[in-house]
């Protein structure tokens, strides 16, 4: 069961390679936030994973629980920020754009 | 022993749901529809894999590993509770800097203004 | 009566939290849960007009909605899956902006009907302006999904009897 | 690569840095000394009193110099051209979330507090998920609702009983005649045996760091997130 959790580990950390890709090449300032956003969910198991591994579920957990408020918190701050930088609304140019293809 | 199968099939099927979202966030051509990969693909994977992992945890039973599970739970929910609110968020960000929405070119071939 | 039904739902989560069951841990967490309901009480059940008899048929109903919604997102992300999967540039992907209407009032049924919305295959709200819903969905099958309004229902099922 | 793989295994008690004989004192001492569980707690907490407090006055200057970089006092009905650019309708669905999570979160970070003994934790990592919670209120809603907890006015006298509430114990210990933060003389005050006054003192000093860096990291975001007008904030 060890072994099958640290091939877990490891498989869940391959997998943020694609999202770096995004981080990496992704063609606006958002997206990449999108992409540090997944990771940080990643990163959350990853945690849980690892205190699997070292039997102190009970003190990972407590990171784990942490861990995901601050990424929450970030995430929702970045959305702010963007709100901020163009704060008139694009709404309604996006529907006529919409209409007219 | 019945605990551990189902342990690992759910963290088995929880990374297949990781897996479709880091292709989804690679394939999909704009950054609303790669919101969508990015939004679903994580909170049923999270919730697969960490109840996998709290059932694991109920092998051996006692009052210390079952408060440890209802720890785990309690992410669970918390993902589940904050995935949709921070998806919301950034795809509202998204719309207020102004990305574009990408639509499919139309069959007849005239391209998009 | 609000503020003791929240001392003791907080009392909960933190013998949760806590795993420790000697008194100096407990006394603790009393302190704690009527620290939390002293200074922020008011964030938890904004709408206080709600009798005993409400809060009672939400709680009997809440979980069947919730594991309606667990499978929902099950669908939700074996159609993320497939999309993915497909080759060429994904001929089933045609994005579109939605406008839907709703008849919930509260705000929380609002909020609830839209995390259901980004929750279920294909769509994700953008918008909630009084109630008007704007939803990103995408493709065509989504779209029509999104039209019929028998998740509305079930949500003013239960948080809303009368407004149906 | 080759280097990490020649060092001690995760945990080895045999490793060169546990075998020492200072952190072998620690490791078997700790606990009949001050009966806590967790070494480093007891390290910081105690053995390293000085240190800790220290460490509080430095984010409580740390704060103060955040204030005096950042804050500017604009005319008072003047309005600030970038405060029209601020206002903001809060979301809905962003609030409601904010509304239900705030109280757990609150929780948490207490729980945080007091378990530094148990679990990874104390009074740093708990002030900071306390900090969080008013700067997701923040977020949520505007910057006024959250002020509305912690007012500009109580930062510096939150800060400061934090540091107060640390050096009191300091003190205590001294009026009683032992040593400054040598917390086993406390048992005279508490009605404790010498090793639990030590666990018990501890607690007392974790939330006093607490309430320090609760203040000012609320003081460092407000400030930094409003331009220093703690008008309309992100």
């Amino acid at each position: 069961m060890e072994n099958f959790f640290t091939l877990t580990g490891v498989a869940i950390f391959a997998l943020m390679l694609p999202i770096l890709y995004r981080i990496i090449v992704g063609p606006t300032a958002i997206d990449r936030i999108v992409a540090v956003n997944m990771i940080g969910t990643k990163t959350m198991v990853l945690l849980i994973i690892i205190g699997m591994l070292f039997k102190r579920v009970d003190m990972f957990v407590d990171f784990a629980l942490t861990y995901a408020l601050l990424n929450f918190i970030g995430s929702l701050a970045a959305a702010r920020f963007f709100d901020r930088v163009n704060p008139e609304k694009q709404i309604a140019k996006l529907e006529t754009k919409e209409q007219e293809s | 022993m019945i605990n551990e199968i189902i342990c690992i099939v759910m963290v088995l099927s929880g990374l297949l749901f990781f897996v479709g979202g880091a292709i989804g966030i690679i394939r999909f051509p704009d950054f609303y529809t790669r919101m969508h990969a990015a939004g679903k693909g994580d909170t049923m994977s999270v919730f697969l894999i960490l109840m996998g992992m709290a059932i694991y945890q109920l092998n051996d039973f006692s009052l210390a590993n079952l408060l440890v599970a209802g720890k785990i739970f309690f992410i669970t929910i918390f993902i589940m509770w904050a995935g949709p609110t921070s998806t919301h968020a950034l795809i509202k960000a998204g719309i207020d800097e102004g990305q574009k929405v990408w639509t499919r070119k139309d069959e007849k071939g005239d391209p998009e203004a | 009566m609000y503020r003791l039904s929240i001392f003791l739902l907080l009392f909960g989560i933190w013998i949760v939290f806590s795993g420790q069951f000697d008194g100096f841990h407990l006394t603790l967490g009393v302190l704690s849960a009527a620290f939390i309901t002293a200074i922020s009480s008011s964030f938890l059940f904004v709408d206080r007009s709600k009798g005993f008899g409400d809060r009672l048929r939400e709680i009997v109903l809440l979980p069947g909605f919730l594991l309606w919604m667990l499978y929902q997102i099950l669908l939700s992300n074996i159609h993320i899956l497939k999309l993915a999967f497909s080759s060429g540039d994904i001929p089933e992907v045609q994005p579109s902006l939605v406008r839907i209407k709703t008849n919930l009032r509260t705000d929380f049924g609002k909020w609830m009907l839209a995390n259901s919305i980004t929750l279920t295959p294909g769509t994700i709200t953008i918008s909630i302006e009084g109630d008007e819903l704007l939803i990103h969905s995408i493709s065509k099958a989504t779209t029509e999904g999104v039209m019929d309004d028998s998740m509305e229902r079930k949500i003013a099922r239960i948080f809303e009897p009368e407004s149906k | 690569m080759s280097a990490v793989s020649d060092f001690p295994d995760w945990g080895d008690p045999h490793s060169p840095a546990n075998s020492y004989r200072l952190s072998q004192g620690y490791i078997t001492d700790t606990f009949p000394q001050t009966s806590v569980p967790n070494m480093v707690t007891a390290v910081l907490a105690d053995y390293r009193g000085y240190d800790t407090m220290f460490e509080t006055v430095v984010i409580f200057t740390a704060g103060i110099a955040i204030i005096g970089i950042l804050r500017r006092y604009g005319p008072k009905d003047k309005v600030i051209p970038e405060q029209k650019l601020y206002k903001k309708e809060p979301d809905l669905i962003v609030e409601t979330t904010c509304r239900l999570m705030i109280p757990i979160i609150q929780l948490f970070a207490l729980y945080v507090v007091a378990h530094g003994h148990h679990s990874p934790g104390g009074g740093f990592q708990g002030g900071v998920i306390f900090g969080a919670s008013f700067i997701l209120l923040a977020l949520a809603r505007d910057l006024q609702a959250a002020q509305k907890w912690v007012p500009e006015s109580r930062i510096l006298k939150l800060a400061g009983t934090g540091i107060f509430i640390y050096a009191g114990f300091g003190f205590l210990c001294l009026l009683l005649g032992s040593n400054f933060l040598d917390y086993a003389i406390l048992h005279k005050v508490m009605g404790v045996t010498p090793i639990e006054a030590r666990s018990h003192s501890m607690l007392g000093v974790e939330i006093g760091v607490a309430f320090t860096v609760t203040a000012i990291m609320f003081s460092i975001y407000s400030n930094l997130a409003s331009n220093g007008y703690m008008k309309e904030g992100l």
